[in-house]
């Protein structure tokens, strides 16, 4: 019972993580899996309205549930091409 | 044809393998890596992913172009890694009978790939490395 | 760098040619020999030009695209003679820091080229030939 | 004191040559070139209004005035490219 959550770019730079797993437990939606981080990297708060969400490769918003078995992706505006 | 590489792009090959005999025109754009950005030198560049889901949405945009335009096909390859400066991070080739769809899907298209998908840049300078974030 | 030839054209020699470490985008066209055309089909064509007044008017049209444009450069090369299905008649390669002036550049040299340089198309089909005269 | 005339595509097949001299004697402007040729070949009328003109390699009209040295040209719409 757990969501893999991936973080990108400047973001794995901030959590020091590129991927890491959390219990189902207590997660609802994707606000609540961003606010588990924001608890232990303050700076993240900074992102909240830039960063982008994705589960399972579409893009989400923070209000999104989430289910177990999940992968949810945390990163920031994009810059390819 | 949605590719994601990590070595050099050379587009005569794409478009080998994407033309057809019934197409007139050939659309291309080509980003290259430029010696400079925001008013620095620009050393090199190394492009990161989210992989599964940048050939995904590169896929739907694709697919959403050969829709929206009267073009015969489109082939998109975005390369990743560390690039020099002249070395290219994108081709696309978007083939059609007439030129008019060719040159509105091969825009939407780079315009909708900067704005969506999961690929980011990071600029080495003299003095630092900047992680890019948003399209321009 | 602006050019009438006889022989096949190579996309890639041209982008060798004019792309200079600035350059963040290149934008590209080839016009190529369809295989259909006024629902007939075509076996070959065959391009004849005023070669003077042509490439005069290829290199108006080239001064013209940049100072229109935020561009850096545009290379234009047109073939003329004899063209197999699926060969490429004009090739038109623009270079600028960003993309949004490359496209309008591009498209606006293969249009007016399209209306103003003194080329014409011949069409060879399985029961004849004809001249084409005036751009789609 | 001659000018020289070109035709192109169709228009060398109408008239069966590419390149021809004329004295300047009698010829004003294009127009007076040009119907000149139609006196020789009828069907070129049939492009009075569609062919393009040049001399020395820029678009004229057919009111455009001829000098002694000229090369004019005289060719159907352009479908390269």
């Amino acid at each position: 019972m757990s969501i893999r959550v991936l973080f990108f770019a400047s973001l794995a730079d901030t959590t020091g993580m590129r991927e890491t797993s959390l219990d189902t437990a207590g997660f609802t939606d994707v606000a609540s899996v961003f606010n588990r981080f924001v608890h232990e990297f303050p700076s993240l708060e900074n992102y909240r309205t830039s960063a982008l969400f994705a589960i399972n490769s579409d893009f989400v918003s923070l209000d999104t549930p989430v289910r177990d078995g999940d992968e949810v992706a945390i990163f920031p505006p994009v810059s390819g091409g | 044809m949605f590719l994601l590489v990590r070595n050099p792009i050379e587009i005569q090959p794409i478009i080998d393998t994407i033309q057809e005999p019934e197409d007139g025109a050939l659309v291309m754009f080509e980003g290259v890596v430029r010696n400079n950005a925001n008013e620095k030198n620009v050393r090199f560049l190394e492009y990161e992913a989210y992989e599964s889901m940048a050939l995904k949405k590169i896929e739907e945009i694709g697919s959403q172009a050969k829709k929206d335009f009267d073009i015969r096909d489109i082939a998109i390859v975005h390369r990743l890694g560390h690039m020099e400066i002249g070395e290219c991070s994108i081709v696309i080739v978007v083939a059609s009978a007439h030129r008019g769809p060719a040159f509105d899907a091969c825009r939407y298209s780079i315009d909708t790939i900067k704005q969506i998908v999961p690929i980011w840049k990071k600029e080495f300078y003299e003095d630092g490395e900047v992680w890019i974030e948003g399209a321009k």
